[in-house]
């Protein structure tokens, strides 16, 4: 039995981090996907979780989202396990997940009106903020009519208005283009330094500098 | 940064479902329309005299806005779960209690309100005793939430299997027997001019207990759909 | 004892069918019962030792991947 | 969260071991218990003298009626208690009952309508009791089907668990109903299946029966909570050590 299947390659010097993940283990149809999984995420940092396809990133993304409890460990957010203030975490908390959440009968303004208003905010221009996702024009448009790279983009640009400390992202850039990643990234930064926290997946590489970016590696287990 | 209140969560996630339904107005129809031609299959199928149909309409109209209801009951959390709005729900900063009841309550108001609307024209054809109408929609109106807030427990413990859609009705139609019963027996009653307000006094205790415990049963459950 | 004889008994006073029939599907449906949980458990444990071959099997396989990749890495 | 640790069944592979050792000891009370008690049942007690001989379906009918209602309590308080104590291996003791129990009422319901037939004249009677079973068969057969319907074992065991709690507080609802609805519509001429006043030498037999099918029970129970504790924990190295050793012992 190895716990040594992830390692942080760089280690937060934060006393006080956003969210720690105590000893995670993670069973799914009868496959341990990663066992006695610990690091911790501090304000300021930019993660990004690695691993082959079927070695368990999404499902460690929702389990740290607090949308599937893990078989075994816990998630201490602002050192308080989850499970004992999650509307407190919910309002720190933007998870964008595969699924874009975007309903067909409604237009892109109206999806993205109502996504922020679950969490309280209020879109000041939704034209602005559907623009900086390439969007502008389609305000009106009802998303039965727009493809699926554009409902993506839709509830990814939540991100602009999002006042959540902590953005965890599976797959954030699938249907962007290059200038889209650019953009998205410059967005990662300024977050970062706001005092925020990025955890993502992704298959391309980040051209952020190696120095911002933690590695969390998961191995693919066997058994 | 702003938290919503419980009263404007609520209102949201109604007026969001609203919208959508008006929208997609087939869902609200379809079941009305099932509902309506369901209980005029009854007379070909029995007979048309009047007797045995006023003895029978009582259960025939609950029965069918049991089976209406199911068939309703998919649109409450599938599409919801399949475009990953539900996950978005549920990680919002609300208790999941009260976008729940709020989906229920929406539901309620596509599918309950209409079927009352239309039972009493459904009465007639049927040839329901003059003195039942009043039990009738009385206990249409305390027993249709019921059967969304119980409705709604099934729907979000299948929400994520492929072919739910039977297996629902295996989970749902049991629990309805209480409020059946007893909804039928009040019509009844008052068809012979005789107080009913012992039933409607079970269906209304019925409702409330539902009330207060379904949000939660419905929550556990939608938590292992989405886990 | 209360029947005289053994067809006495097969009788029951006139109800022999229903007696049999109750006690007959009780015995059915527990013994099929007991069939399935005893085979579910015997089918369960095999299932696992299946795993545990292909697992054996897909390691070796990666491990011999892994090792022909450095191979044709210093190559 | 400490305490599950230091309960020692809440343990996997103690609870499975122990579940083990019980077994045997259940099994051959239950083959004591059921013979002795059958044999009662079929040569030596009385007849009743109303009912005749159709009164020995009794000791089947009236046993497996109170475990069929017995069985569902039990998985309702594994489910309540995995739900909101988090023990994983309650849920895996609800699902090893939700077919036993669904065996049970469906004897109850078989004997119940071979009792009646002689009785009523009628196969099927929409008697109060017999009325509430079946819908207690049919909360039964939505339980397993929800348990079939998931892949993951533990997902099962969770929605499976909601689903009979939310039974078990419908179960009165729904026979207070049931019994209410009869009195209603019942002709006078329809007798009820009662139990007349036992006797003695009636009531022995019962208990044996009785005993007999609760230590049945009891060691079904534990046959398929180690299947499902196997299912649940097939990748623990304790699960592949036992798979392990007994496949060494079958081919010796």
């Amino acid at each position: 039995m190895s716990n040594l299947n992830a390692k942080i390659e760089a280690t937060s010097t934060n006393i006080n981090p956003l969210l720690r993940a105590c000893g995670l283990t993670c069973i799914r149809e009868e496959r341990v996907l990663f066992e006695a999984l610990n690091f911790t995420i501090a304000a300021g940092d930019i993660v990004q979780i690695e691993g082959p396809n079927g070695a368990g990133k999404t499902s460690l993304l929702r389990i740290l989202a607090g949308l599937s409890q893990p078989y075994d460990g816990n998630i201490y957010f602002q050192e308080t396990p989850l499970a004992q203030q999650r509307e407190a975490f919910h309002q720190e908390l933007l998870y964008l997940g595969h699924l874009p959440g975007v309903k067909d009968e409604m237009t892109a303004q109206e999806n993205l009106e109502f996504n922020l208003a679950l969490h309280g905010l209020h879109t000041g221009s939704a034209e602005k903020t559907l623009s900086e996702v390439n969007l502008l024009g389609f305000e009106d448009a009802f998303a039965s009519h727009l493809s699926a790279g554009q409902h993506r983009r839709i509830s990814l640009a939540r991100l602009w208005q999002s006042q959540a400390k902590i953005w965890i992202l599976d797959e954030p850039f699938t249907a962007i283009d290059k200038l889209g990643v650019k953009k998205l990234e410059a967005l990662f930064l300024q977050h970062a330094d706001n005092g925020g926290c990025v955890v993502l997946t992704t298959h391309q590489d980040l051209s952020l500098p190696a120095e911002r970016v933690k590695k969390v590696t998961l191995a693919y287990r066997f058994s | 940064m702003t938290q919503l209140s419980y009263r404007a969560a609520f209102a949201l996630i109604v007026k969001r479902d609203l919208m959508i339904a008006f929208r997609h107005r087939d869902d609200i129809v379809n079941p009305l329309l099932f509902f309506i031609i369901v209980v005029t299959l009854f007379p070909l199928g029995v007979g048309p005299e009047s007797t045995t149909l006023s003895r029978i309409a009582p259960g025939i109209i609950w029965v069918a806005a049991l089976l209406a209801t199911l068939l309703s009951l998919d649109r409450l959390f599938k599409s919801d779960y399949a475009d990953g709005s539900l996950e978005q729900m549920l990680l919002s900063p609300h208790p999941v209690f009260i976008l729940v009841l709020a989906k229920i309550v929406a539901h309620w108001l596509l599918t309950g309100l209409p079927l009352i609307l239309i039972a009493p024209l459904l009465a007639v054809l049927l040839h329901l005793h003059e003195s039942s109408y009043g039990a009738l929609m009385l206990t249409l109106l305390l027993g249709t939430p019921v059967l969304s807030l119980l409705g709604a427990i099934g729907v979000a413990l299948t929400v994520g299997i492929k072919k739910g859609g039977v297996l629902l009705s295996l989970l749902v139609l049991p629990l309805y027997i209480p409020v059946l019963i007893f909804a039928t027996s009040a019509i009844d009653t008052a068809a012979m001019n005789l107080p009913y307000s012992g039933q409607l006094a079970i269906i209304a205790a019925i409702f409330f207990a539902s009330l207060t415990l379904a949000p939660f049963a419905v929550s556990a459950a939608l938590k292992v759909s989405t886990n | 004892m209360q029947f005289d004889s053994i067809s006495a008994f097969l009788a029951m006073g006139g109800y022999g069918f229903y007696v049999w029939l109750s006690y007959g599907v009780s015995i059915l449906v527990l013994a099929l019962l007991v069939l399935s949980s005893l085979s579910n458990h015997k089918k369960t444990k095999q299932h696992i030792a299946q795993r545990q071959k292909r697992e054996i099997k897909l390691r070796q396989a990666a491990e011999l991947q892994k090792a022909q990749a450095s191979a044709d890495t210093r190559l | 969260m400490m305490w599950k640790w230091l309960h020692p069944y809440a343990n996997p592979k103690t609870s499975y071991h122990f579940a083990g050792k019980i077994l045997p000891w259940c099994t051959r009370l239950a083959v004591i218990f059921l013979t002795i008690g059958v044999t009662w049942a079929l040569l030596f007690a009385p007849a009743d003298y109303q009912q005749g001989d159709t009164f020995r379906i009794f000791y089947l009918h009236v046993p497996a009626a109170m475990l069929s209602m017995g069985i569902y309590l039990g998985m309702a308080i594994a489910a309540l208690s995995s739900l909101v104590w988090q023990l994983k291996l309650a849920d895996a003791s609800a699902a090893a009952m939700a077919p036993i129990g669904a065996a049970f009422t469906f004897i109850a319901l078989v004997t119940g309508a071979a009792w009646g037939k002689p009785m009523w004249g009628t196969w099927w009677i929409w008697d109060a009791r017999l009325t509430s079973e079946l819908i207690l068969l049919f909360l039964y057969l939505g339980v397993i089907a929800l348990h079939n319907a998931f892949e993951d074992k533990s997902l099962a065991g969770k929605a499976a668990g909601i689903l009979a709690l939310v039974g078990v507080i419908n179960l009165p609802i729904i026979k207070y109903s049931v019994e209410w609805w009869n009195t209603l519509h019942q002709g006078a001429t329809v007798s009820k299946l009662g139990q007349p006043s036992m006797s003695a030498d009636m009531f022995w037999p019962f208990l044996v029966c009785f005993i007999g099918f609760a230590c049945f029970v009891t060691a079904l129970i534990c046959l398929r909570f180690r299947t499902e504790v196997l299912n649940r924990n097939s990748m623990r190295p304790w699960v592949r050590e036992l798979v392990a050793n007994e496949g060494k012992t079958h081919a010796v």
